[in-house]
């Protein structure tokens, strides 16, 4: 946490955050800010934290110590579904979309309306929502493939659809975990194409292993280590870090 | 895309709605005697149950063995009315405290039961015989599913509760007419529900109510909520990252489930004349997911179909031969799970229509076949 | 008022005697009949109904059995006004619903003459309202709670008091019994049998009744009540324990030190007869008191007699409690109400039941009370390593009927 | 209530009490334990458990009747042959149900429920028609019938002990096999990562299938040490399985430290309120409360805090 961030207004502020599990600290005392329209990459080795620090952020690990604050509100007491309507949105590791739906019901099911059980029962499938529907598929280049079984989409594709899933929502924090993991290098290149589209106007926090897609996208990186921040800053700056150096290449 | 109708009620569900409507209203009651027919109005009110758990276990992956509870609260209810009104003052005139119902005059209670009284009346029974069990569902549902407790464990929890209730049944004789039920009933307003003639009507009041029923959840499933409910099942943690609040749509599948076994078991004791606690417990209620796991856990007219063919299997079976009766319905069970998870509507579904589509095609090779939506694709 | 009844009842009968001479050639089969049942020249049908599937088959079986061999032996005396007996037999499944169809099926469709069953109250609840209905007779077996007393039943076990009453006083005068520990499954009969034990102990013996309890229908552990049993120390134990519970409390029992043979306390049953001791083990309930009816070891010539047939029927090694004796009288009771109302029909013979005598009975000499219930001896036998009971009492006279006793509700 | 009695009574019984709910205790992990190795280690729920119970009952019941016929001077020490028998029979047929049935259903837990459910109502008609509708009365050497004077008021049933003994042998034996030795090693390992387990060597069917045999093993000699204390008839394992099942949701599925806690913490619950208590309401308010609690801590008394 340097000098300048304190007192000015962040998207998210992630302070003293920890959480063990049965005595094993996954996250330890971790602080990080994130900016208005910032693409902040989290990097660092296997164990380190970086997923868990996600499920933290949307609520779905309960931190033991430490605050959550986006926009002012603190996080940590809310419920999942309440996160997500405060703007946050999240993007697992595996694609995580409804296999048995097909691919315009996914999105439907993510359009932000009719969420509770009476919404759910009376929701039409008006005018809006289709045409929002086809407008999200066309930027995921699904549009060809509206009334496909989701789980017949190849494992990119399914990577596509549950980022348009989020974008539906239109959440003002979009956060990724790993989206381009197991994808073709045609795949990742509209992938990152994607990205830089649908992050105009959010903030997006992503966790990735391939270093030429963070240099491609970062604003800021921050490397984790052992559940803690190691290293904080541009692309550059991480790399050139010694301490980033041992740890990566220290074993 | 045009919605209203067409979207809730395609033209095949329809059809295959009216076709059941016409099986259980005109072909049954054309072809059998009251005898007969009663017995299909019997298992017709088990399909209520089915279909319920059809919505909270097909779609929702709820898995309740406890739906007997529901069942049993509801024909409770309805028994309550019944016997209150058979027991009138001139009726029991030989009891030591006349006007109240026998059993409880044998086991000196000598008035009323607070909770027995406002059952006089019959539109509070109406609406308690929903009421009653829905307020219990959403008890017992909220309890756990706010605190995420699922699928095995709420399987085992819900076993448990029908255990307690059916102790508690027998227990409390003196409230209750203990292990033997509430027995012996026999107007309802004055109407005689023992002739043949308020049999038929019975009959036609319960495939009614059924139908109904069958269009409300085909609503549910055809509405965002079902599509929710598949996706729930599917990935949970999804959905709750997609905004939405779980555990209340777990909650009101649950109470629906719960309110449409009510209904059954009000049409039960309408049909069979009285209600025991022996349709309360542990078997009952896993029997009543055998007719749905038979007819299919994903089609609401598979589990209506299921419970007439277990039924009917059972009884023909059991007449000729009592000893194999059970080796049949065990292995059927072990079969159908085992090799057809989808039960007979999905046999129906993945080899007679696709051939008699094939045999309509070729027929007249217009009309592409309608998108099936409800395929499980789970291994 | 009676008179005029009768006398209306006898013109309906003529009317319908006279009219049915018109279409039936066949005078005999006309007069004995003239409500539409299934008799014909040579032979009268009656229906067999209960569980021989499910849990309640383990019980009923012994009925059915009885039943069969009755009726079996009628017709080889000639059968019931000259007609041999024909068996339409319906499984109720333990399912009481069942009970109930199966019933109806039987009076409407097949139009039976009477009916032979039922075995638990449950089934039996279930199944009267189609007998009342229907006009139907029913002869049901089992030792029972009492207050029911309806016109279409035939009730050929005891009700509650015949089996308590008697047993009690015995253990009051003989053993000087003075405090009572009453113990049951969790149902109505054995409520209901306390219930009346309790105001008898209290009430008429002066005596003290120390605890009283009941444990869910198969219950398996009962060491906590025997521990009570040990701190209360009564001088006897009146037990109703129904189905598997009774196993377990009875090898409990023999394992936690109590020897009943000892008879302290004094372990008085009227649940165990000598077909459960089968399950239980006759060395696990050595010494124990029973209050029946009938014993298998009664040693009156009609038993010996009736053991020997049902054993040439049914295999040597079986056994024969106290309701298997009862669903053999049924038969025998339905036909000598046959034969003294010269006619199948129901009212008729429901007319002639009271005051029916049964000087053949395996028990000895029976005698169905206007109430529709037996006049029957109380005996108390006590329970042999063999599994079968050794009878060390019986009633002097026959204990009369009481299903609504007064006082004791 | 105890006003009556003198304090050296009082202090018997409650020992005796005690004695009593020790007994209880027993019974109850002999029962939860098969179940509990199934379901915490597989996510199988048996419903069939109460049928394997009964099966060893019956071949206790078999055993003595062959002793008794052949080698009436042996018949003293039967019972220990009638639970190795009960264990090996009902571990084949664990085995073998695992085989047909069970590993096609490993993803699909809650269908191994009704899957089981159905191989119950065959055990039983086949019970039924093996061993007729009628409980079968098994008759025990007298060794082990009766009690031993402790005092006078106090007397410790020897088949209590025997009963405590053989939890005490089957419980320890389970912990060896499940956290000393290799094979435990292996079944852990399949059960936290099924692809890993596989990809380093283990054989994974082979685990599941001795796992679920294992567990029917043990369900086995626990009804074959029922003999002792219950009924043996075609329907009896039905007493048993919604006991069980809450014994073993109620200690946390997944740690058998926690089913023998959860069993001690319900047996003493139970024979507390039976004794203060009419039998009924006692099991009544028992089961409300355990599921009362299920309710508030849903994860059961033992789970561990995992990553998720």
């Amino acid at each position: 946490m340097t000098a300048t961030s304190m007192g000015k207004d962040f998207v998210l502020s992630v302070e003293g955050l920890t959480v063990s599990f049965d005595g094993f600290k996954a996250v330890n005392d971790l602080s990080f800010y994130v900016d208005e329209n910032e693409i902040r990459v989290i990097i660092g080795p296997n164990g380190a934290g970086k997923t868990t620090v996600l499920d933290l952020i949307c609520g779905r690990t309960r931190a033991t110590e430490g605050s959550i604050k986006f926009r002012g509100k603190e996080l940590t007491k809310l419920k999942e579904h309440q996160i997500v309507h405060a703007g946050v949105g999240r993007k697992f590791q595996n694609p995580s979309i409804y296999e048995d739906l097909t691919v315009f019901e996914n999105l439907e099911i993510s359009f932000p309306r009719g969420r509770n059980v009476f919404g759910a029962l009376m929701f039409k499938r008006d005018k809006e929502v289709i045409d929002k529907v086809h407008e999200i598929a066309e930027l995921i280049f699904l549009k060809d493939d509206l009334n496909k079984q989701a789980a017949l989409l190849s494992h990119g594709q399914k990577q596509w659809l549950e980022i348009g899933m989020l974008l539906i929502q239109d959440p003002e924090l979009l956060m990724l975990d790993e989206p381009v993991a197991g994808m073709s290098v045609a795949e990742r290149k509209l992938t990152a194409e994607l990205l830089n589209k649908i992050t105009k106007d959010r903030s997006v926090i992503v966790i990735e292993h391939d270093m030429q897609f963070v240099a491609d996208i970062a604003n800021r990186v921050t490397v984790l280590h052992q559940g803690k921040v190691l290293s904080e800053g541009s692309m550059d700056k991480v790399q050139n870090d010694p301490k980033v150096k041992e740890v990566y290449l220290g074993h | 895309m045009s919605y209203g109708l067409r979207s809730f009620l395609p033209k095949n569900d329809m059809i295959n709605i009216l076709l059941l409507a016409v099986l259980i209203m005109v072909i049954f009651p054309l072809s059998m005697d009251i005898f007969r027919l009663n017995l299909v109005g019997k298992y017709l009110s088990y399909a209520f149950v089915a279909l319920g758990l059809v919505l909270c276990w097909g779609y929702g992956g709820i898995l309740s063995l406890g739906q007997g509870v529901f069942f049993g609260l509801g024909g409770y209810c309805m028994a309550m009315f019944l016997k209150l009104e058979a027991s009138s003052p001139e009726n029991t005139a030989i009891q030591s405290t006349p006007g109240i119902p026998d059993f409880m005059d044998w086991n000196q209670l000598t008035a009323l039961p607070w909770f027995w009284e406002p059952f006089h009346s019959l539109s509070f029974t109406m609406i308690a015989i929903i009421a009653v069990p829905v307020i219990f569902a959403f008890i017992v549902s909220v309890a756990m599913f706010k605190r995420r407790v699922g699928g095995v464990y709420f399987a085992i929890i819900t076993q448990a509760i029908a255990a307690i209730l059916t102790i508690l049944i027998i227990g409390q004789q003196g409230y209750t007419g203990g292990v033997n039920g509430i027995t012996d009933l026999r107007t309802l307003k004055g109407w005689d529900i023992r002739t043949d003639e308020a049999k038929y009507i019975l009959y036609f009041v319960c495939c009614a109510l059924l139908i109904g029923s069958i269009l409300v959840a085909q609503f549910v499933r055809k509405s965002k909520l079902g599509r929710l409910l598949v996706a729930m099942r599917d990935k949970e943690d999804r959905v709750r990252f997609s905004g939405y609040d779980v555990s209340n749509f777990k909650i009101f599948i649950f109470c629906l489930a719960a309110a449409f076994s009510a209904l059954g078991g009000a049409m039960f004791t309408l049909q069979v004349g009285f209600m025991s606690p022996s349709f309360v417990g542990i078997v009952p209620s896993i029997e009543m997911v055998i007719f749905c796991a038979v007819g299919g856990r994903l089609s609401l007219l598979g589990a209506v179909y299921g419970t007439l063919l277990v039924n009917w299997a059972k009884t023909v079976f059991s007449e000729s031969f009592p000893e194999l009766w059970l080796f049949g319905l065990g292995a059927l069970f072990i079969g159908v799970v085992l090799a057809f998870p989808n039960g007979l509507a999905g046999v129906y579904s993945t080899y007679v229509e696709p051939m008699l589509a094939k045999w309509l095609k070729s027929l007249k090779s217009a009309r592409p076949p309608m998108p099936s939506s409800t395929a499980d694709s789970r291994s | 008022m009676l008179s005029k009844t009768l006398s209306s009842k006898l013109k309906k009968t003529a009317l319908a005697l006279s009219a049915s001479l018109l279409l039936t050639p066949t005078i005999t089969q006309a007069e004995v009949n003239t409500t539409g049942l299934a008799v014909t020249d040579d032979s009268v049908t009656v229906g067999i109904l209960h569980s021989v599937t499910g849990t309640m088959a383990i019980s009923e079986t012994g009925s059915v059995q009885a039943e069969k061999l009755a009726i079996e032996q009628i017709n080889a005396m000639g059968g019931v006004l000259g007609r041999q007996i024909k068996i339409i037999q319906e499984d109720g499944a333990s399912d009481w619903p069942t009970f109930a169809e199966k019933s109806k099926k039987l009076l409407v469709n097949d139009k039976v003459a009477a009916v032979f069953g039922c075995w638990t109250s449950a089934s039996r609840k279930a199944a009267l309202p189609v007998f009342e209905q229907y006009n139907g007779m029913l002869y049901y077996p089992t030792f029972y709670e009492g207050l029911e007393q309806s016109p279409n039943v035939i009730y050929t076990g005891q009700e509650a008091t015949q089996q308590i009453l008697e047993g009690l006083d015995w253990a009051s005068k003989t053993k000087g019994a003075k405090k009572f520990y009453l113990l049951g499954s969790d149902y109505i009969w054995p409520r209901t049998s306390n219930k009346i034990a309790r105001k008898h102990i209290e009430n008429v013996l002066k005596a003290k009744v120390v605890g009283e309890e009941y444990y869910p229908l198969g219950h398996t552990q009962f060491n906590s009540v025997i521990n009570k049993i040990k701190l209360k120390k009564p001088d006897v134990v009146f037990i109703s324990v129904v189905g598997g519970s009774n196993v377990a409390f009875y090898k409990q029992l023999k394992a936690a030190g109590i020897d009943m043979t000892k008879e302290s306390p004094l372990f008085l049953t009227i649940s165990v007869t000598e077909d459960e001791i089968l399950g239980i083990g006759g060395e696990n309930i050595e010494g124990i008191y029973a209050s029946m009816k009938y014993f298998q070891s009664l040693p009156n010539d009609n038993n010996k007699a009736f053991v020997e047939a049902f054993k040439k029927k049914w295999g040597k090694d079986i056994v024969i409690g106290d309701v298997t004796q009862a669903a053999y009288l049924g038969p025998w009771l339905w036909k000598a109400a046959v034969e003294k109302a010269g006619s199948f029909d129901v009212d008729k013979v429901r007319e002639a039941s009271p005051g029916i005598e049964l000087t053949t009975a395996p028990e000895g000499y029976v005698k169905v009370h206007k109430n529709h219930h037996l006049w029957s001896k109380t005996r108390i036998g006590v329970a042999m390593p063999d599994g079968q009971y050794k009878v060390v009492y019986e009633s002097d006279d026959l204990i009369e009927p009481d299903p609504f006793p007064e006082g004791y509700q | 209530m105890f006003a009556e009695y003198t304090a050296s009574e009082l202090t018997s019984i409650f020992a005796m009490q005690g004695f009593a709910g020790l007994i209880l205790f027993s019974v109850f992990v002999l029962m939860a334990l098969g179940l509990a190795i199934i379901f915490g280690q597989m996510g199988v729920i048996n419903m069939a458990h109460g049928e394997f119970m009964i099966l060893g009952a019956y071949i206790t019941y078999l055993t003595s009747n062959l002793f008794s016929e052949y080698a009436q001077n042996l018949f003293s020490g039967y019972f220990f042959v009638a639970m190795l028998l009960a264990f090996m029979v009902t571990f084949a047929l664990g085995a073998l149900v695992e085989w047909a049935m069970i590993r096609h259903l490993y993803k699909r837990p809650l269908d191994t429920l009704l899957a089981t459910w159905g191989l119950s109502l065959i055990l039983q008609q086949l019970y039924r028609t093996v061993f007729g509708p009628r409980e079968v009365g098994v008759t025990l050497p007298d060794w082990l019938m009766g009690s031993y004077p402790l005092t006078d008021m106090i007397e410790i049933p020897i088949n209590g002990i025997f009963v405590m003994c053989i939890t005490l042998v089957i419980s320890v034996g389970v912990y060896f096999w499940m956290f000393k030795s290799r094979w435990g090693g292996q079944v852990r390992a399949v059960v936290q990562n099924r692809e890993m387990a596989g990809a380093v060597g283990i054989n994974t069917e082979k685990v599941d299938r001795i796992t679920f045999a294992l567990g029917c093993g043990i369900a086995g000699v626990a009804g074959s040490a029922f003999t002792m204390v219950g009924s043996t008839g075609p329907t009896s394992g039905q007493l048993y399985i919604v006991d069980t099942f809450l014994v073993v949701v109620f200690g946390g599925a997944s740690s058998l430290l926690g089913t023998i806690a959860s069993a001690f913490t319900i047996s003493q619950a139970q024979s507390t309120m039976e004794f203060f208590l009419s039998g009924s309401m006692a099991k009544v308010l028992t089961l409300l409360v355990v599921v009362g609690i299920l309710m508030l801590r849903p994860q059961g008394l033992f789970s561990l805090k995992i990553r998720k």
